[in-house]
């Protein structure tokens, strides 16, 4: 295992002291357990609250992206594990200012029985809370059964439009509602080129052969849809279209966004590289790319890979996306 | 003889030393169709109950709601969230009582085995840990002799992985392994046949 | 070789068409070459230009800190290798606006000559240029031989300065003076924990163990002062602190930037258990942070490593530093 | 027998096909005390340059600096700078004619050391491109036949290989190796040995 760190079991812990540390102007840590990260100044009062919660190791997902126009509060697990019921309520505590708070997180079990069980507790605080579960990735079940997919970057756009609707002063229905339609415009398809390590495992979450990639990994080294050779970039990427487009087309006069996402090792030259096939095969649909986004938006530590997330636009998901927001790893407006 | 707050802690004790011994097995178990973290689960849930062991109290229900809690907060991970429901529970039926009867092991099994249902909205016959409660609670029906009690716990619970091990699994991360996962143990199953054998004293 | 690519002769070309692309509204190419970016809206006339140059491989650095605040333009080779010096003219060119042009760039032998002819050939053009070069990397050699020092990613904070100076409106003196005041003022130091493969080589650029890492090596794979094998985060945060501050002591009342930087592949969760030692070395010998970076500022493609880089301010960089910049991979204010 | 347009042209053959050859050995020796991406930058001049070869002018002067913008618009990699520098000077030198003498081998290569060295801001007996220049040009001192001029700068270059072999490197990328390239080639002066050559027709 060769990553940079000091006790395996003290990985969490020290991330987040030293990313409450180098930004005190966007994050804090709430609660006793360690393990919230609320914003350093509370959003109005009176705003719906957002959390959200996962395992570590996905830097900015999930605690990055606490921040104005964003989320007020995230739990954070150990590496890729779901926080506890326990934090999670905390989080929703650090979030709500009297208005009700949204989950909105990924579609992992784990988490969905966590949530669950916190708002089982927050109930006895009198606190309101919905749910809106992102499960954006096209590899991870077909079509007829989509509620069963995995969540991983479209929570970005989700995080984005729901954080900027609830700043706009939007109820707890008004801001669920367009989450869960931001939630449905989103599908993600990543490929895996090799793997991370977990520092409490201390070995790769899986093998793949040097020349190897597999199309349609999840983010945790959830099998895919295929294994084979490393092929060309426009390959990938004409493959990595066709499977999205296939689950939502688009057409003519669409508008819409993509995240061409590095998993972690994978660089921008590389992401700029694919991006030049995303934006033909987008533009010869007819459709019109708003504010693309091109970087390490949803990560696995040293995972080398990359992520499309597809996000259909209509007039209110577009000005949401284009409101301003802020947190350390992200600015828009 | 009864279970009371002493055969609780006895075990407490067995149990977390076969987690340890088995911290390997689980997380390989699970590391095959899953994300290799049940070993960790365990026995980290179970160093948090036995920090609090010698402070039990007598009342099972609040003794089994610390056990509950200690889960809760030692990891999110669906197994650990799922045994504190079960055991949270049980605790609730048990409020108040310094002493069971072996005879009503099944029904509380079954009782943990219907919440835990509810709160991981899956299916029984889905090869899950529910499916090995589920085999306990039946296997332990009308019997109420301790040892036969035991006895007929730790073989439905072993029965119950093999029965299900050629099956596909349908839920959680296994899923995603489709068909890979037949002839490989269900982890929680895998870990609940364990559990049981600790707590029934019939380890093999 | 394990990277997402078309042809590796396309590597480049391809990086830039997706960049600018991607992000219309911060970069275009400039002149026929194909290989210059500058800035999509050119800045005030008048303003003295800062133009800088050297291989590909190392986003955000060069190209992607043209921008708003920053750099007016920018040369960029092959894969670590320097652009020819026909490019760095005629980025000399795109940043002129009459005021004269800074070229501000890293201490590397080719890079230098290379400036230095792209200077002759642009005084046909009557462009006054100065110079100013990053010298920052301290394993590259001792203190008395400081002027043979690598430039790495102290490039970061002279661009953001010495771009904000430009802004202000001063003239090309001033800015050439605040320059090298920030560059004299950065000290780096790295640590490489695995190599990266340049496309048209396709093998590694070094080999290291699975279990060793080197202290000082440079970002192109130069040898460091020692291999040894991995160990605690702090130990090694620690001993980079020990050589950045025995080559540049901080003192109480001090005020100090700091970068930590990954040089790709590490992820930011790495940074982070980094920074605490970071932070707890600068305080304990009684400097302020201002402004510190974690993140991946100047990379290496897929290298895993980290590199530090100290920045030691008085109010005249600190009130640059702080000032407003903007570019696809980078805001302040 | 003087040196025209025809026997430019043949020269500039051979070196583009040694070039060509000698692409791995370049790039490795640059590997061990650089980056790599000296074969790189020799084929990728060359082949610039042959592209152009057919129309290359009678001048000398203009055919020589259409071969240094070759390399000037090619990559931007210090040796490829510094033989543009080199090729520049002794274009400018023998501008508006049509031949030259063997017998101005020397001066040429001389002046383009001169030049070479102001560019590149490095001191003779570095270990590098240089000294192979400055054998060169010494040992072609005063010599003006032909086949003795072409004998001694092959014999020159690759003595100055040998020689500075032992030497530790002080310049550019290879300077941070250090001990390290005691015993290693510089590859410039690698190149430069195979460059004399393949121009001389004096490979081995
Ligand atoms: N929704 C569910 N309902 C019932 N049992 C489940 C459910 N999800 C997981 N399990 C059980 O939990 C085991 C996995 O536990 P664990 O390793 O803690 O999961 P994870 O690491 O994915 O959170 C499975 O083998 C299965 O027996
Ligand atoms: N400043 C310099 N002065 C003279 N020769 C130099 C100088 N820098 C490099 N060289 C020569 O160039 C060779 C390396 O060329 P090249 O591979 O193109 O360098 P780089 O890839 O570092 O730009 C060295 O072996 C040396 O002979
Ligand atoms: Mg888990
Ligand atoms: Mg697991
Ligand atoms: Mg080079
Ligand atoms: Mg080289």
């Amino acid at each position: 295992m060769k990553k940079i760190l000091n006790a395996p079991e003290a990985y969490v812990d020290e991330m987040l002291a030293g990313l409450t540390a180098a930004h005190p102007e966007y994050y804090r840590l709430h609660g006793d357990s360690g393990k919230v990260v609320a914003r350093a100044t509370a959003g109005k009062a009176g705003k719906v609250g957002i959390v959200t919660g996962g395992g570590s190791g996905h830097l900015p997902v999930f605690a990055g992206y606490v921040g104005a126009g964003l989320l007020d509060a995230c739990a954070i697990g150990d590496v890729f594990a779901s926080p506890s019921a326990e934090q999670m309520a905390d989080a929703i505590r650090a979030a709500d200012s009297g208005a009700g708070v949204l989950r909105l997180y990924g579609n992992y079990g784990g988490d969905v029985m966590n949530f669950d069980m916190a708002g089982d507790l927050v109930e006895f605080d009198d606190i309101t809370c919905t749910t809106v579960l992102l499960a954006d990735d096209v590899a991870s079940a077909p079509p007829e059964e989509a509620e069963k997919r995995r969540g991983v970057a479209g929570m970005v756009y989700a995080f984005k439009i729901a954080g900027a609707a609830a700043e706009e002063g939007r109820d707890l229905d008004g801001v669920t509602a367009v989450a869960q339609k931001a939630a449905d415009a989103c599908r993600s398809i990543g490929v895996a080129l090799s793997p991370c390590t977990v520092p409490q495992a201390g070995k790769p979450t899986f093998e793949i052969a040097e020349d190897e990639i597999e199309m349609g990994m999840g983010i945790h080294g959830e099998p895919g849809v295929w294994r084979g050779k490393l092929r060309a970039a426009d390959e990938i990427a004409g493959e990595m279209m066709d499977r999205l487009l296939a689950d939502s087309p688009v057409a003519s006069g669409d508008r819409v966004s993509i995240l061409v996402n590095s998993l972690g090792a994978t660089p921008p030259e590389e992401l700029y590289i694919l991006y030049n096939v995303v934006k033909a095969r987008l533009e010869s649909a007819g459709a019109t790319i708003v504010m693309p986004l091109v970087g390490r938006y949803a990560t696995s530590m040293e995972m080398a890979g990359v992520s499309f997330t597809l996000c259909k636009l209509d007039d209110e998901l577009e000005a949401l996306l284009k409101a301003p927001c802020e947190c350390a790893f992200w600015r828009v407006g | 003889m009864t279970i009371d707050r002493a055969a609780l802690i006895t075990g407490l004790e067995r149990l977390g030393a076969a987690m340890e011994r088995d911290f390997d097995l689980l997380n390989t178990a699970d590391g095959a169709l899953g994300d290799g973290d049940l070993g960790v689960t365990m026995t980290r849930g179970m160093r948090a109950i036995s920090e609090q062991a010698e402070a039990l109290p007598d009342d099972l229900g609040q003794a089994l709601l610390a056990c509950a809690q200690a889960f809760t907060k030692s990891s999110g991970s669906s197994y650990g969230t799922l045994l504190a429901t079960g055991i949270m529970t049980i605790a609730k039926e048990v409020k108040g009582r310094s002493a069971i009867e072996a005879g009503e092991v099944s029904a509380l099994v079954a009782a943990a085995r219907d919440k835990m249902q509810a709160r991981g909205k899956a299916e029984l016959g889905g090869k899950t840990v529910l499916d090995s409660l589920d085999a306990v609670a039946r296997a332990t029906e009308g019997v109420s002799d301790p040892a036969d009690v035991a006895d007929a716990a730790a073989a439905a619970a072993n029965d119950a992985l093999e029965t299900f091990r050629g099956e596909r699994a349908t839920i959680g991360r296994a899923r995603i392994f489709g068909d890979k996962s037949v002839g490989l143990d269900d982890p929680g199953m895998l870990a609940m046949s364990r559990i049981v054998a600790a707590l029934a004293n019939r380890e093999a």
